[in-house]
């Protein structure tokens, strides 16, 4: 179980790769579900060519790992992996990503979709977009539709 | 007794506000009178104490950090 | 949206990755959901070296074609990829994958959830464990709990 | 007329039959009748008509494709 606040570029694909080789869970999962957020050009009919994401380290790493915990506890998870970025992002990057590896789907499924609404909810991450008129703060999270 | 107080994103832009300390203070919201000198507090504002959300009514001891913010937008 | 059955092993990451550069979706696409299926080494607590899928060539291929227009109409989905192995498959390989593409997270993850429990229910595939004691067709899906 | 019927899985290995073709079927119940020499029909079979699924007593005409299958578990 593994929650990783990144500064870098990175590649989502290869992380969650890498991720479950390393995690050596081997003819021991069954389903592996993923959400991947990446970074528009449009939001809220404005474009973004940029944002900013800033972040409480201390309770953002405290709170992605309770997340993990509570997931946990909720459904029979093998693994969890959390990686999200801040600082300076542009278009058509991963700003995060969530994968949880079950033996069966319903899980994996079930703690994905979980976890990326309650990380919405919970995590202290505030994005700042860079328009065309210049730095905006996103006042909330949209509902996801 | 010090008590550490963090605002973040728009609050902190807002306040010109980021770190500080203030003494004296029995809850979150007389944390939040005295370091911002008696702002305005915006009815979205989110306060956490040592890490975990809490209410502005909520107690405070000497070395705790207390810190507030607006709604978060990650994911 | 592309519907694949493949009779060799693939990697499931390098898939999603190699369809979404070349489905063009860059600065469209805020969500991408994906599920994994992969081969364990046990289920109904016997075990399982491995196992063989057999389909309805045509009628398998039309039902994910089927699956992926319905799922077009209930959600606004900018891309979807699924991939399905048939015939031979050991342990630990990737039995098939489901990718959405959309703009923002609702709708990847619930056409997500909702293509693998009617792919489950829906598609032609009939799987074939080799155990121990021979060879033994799967009765029934389980509810995936 | 010819009708095509094609049994899979489970059901194909049981009754040892895989593509057939049977004449003067009305129903598919019929084609399972002709093409099976009157087998019993386990409860849980599944039949398609020209890919799509189907009733047993749905009708049939010269050229389509009968399919008779167990419960499908792939995924």
């Amino acid at each position: 179980m593994t929650a990783q606040i990144i500064k870098h570029i990175f590649d989502p694909w290869q992380a969650i790769a890498k991720h479950q080789e390393a995690a050596n869970l081997s003819q021991k999962f069954g389903a592996t579900a993923t959400f991947v957020g990446t970074m528009r050009d449009f939001n809220d009919n404005a474009d973004v060519s940029a944002m900013t994401l800033e972040h409480y380290p201390a309770m953002t790493a405290h709170y992605l790992e309770k997340l993990i915990e509570e997931a946990k506890i909720k459904w029979p998870l093998l693994d969890v992996l959390i990686i999200h970025r801040v600082g300076e992002i542009t278009s058509s990057e991963t700003i995060m990503l969530i994968a949880c590896w079950s033996a069966h789907r319903r899980a994996s499924l079930d703690a994905c979709n979980w976890l990326i609404e309650e990380l919405k909810h919970r995590a202290p991450f505030w994005k700042k977009e860079t328009r065309p008129d210049g730095e905006r703060w996103v006042e909330k999270n949209t509902d996801g539709l | 007794m010090t008590i550490h107080v963090k605002f973040f994103a728009s609050l902190k832009d807002k306040l010109n506000l980021e770190d500080t300390t203030v003494e004296q203070a029995n809850t979150a919201g007389q944390a939040w009178d005295i370091a911002t000198d008696n702002a305005d507090r915006p009815s979205n504002v989110l306060v956490a104490i040592n890490l975990e959300y809490a209410q502005f009514d909520d107690t405070i001891k000497a070395g705790d950090e207390v810190a507030f913010f607006p709604p978060v937008t990650g994911g």
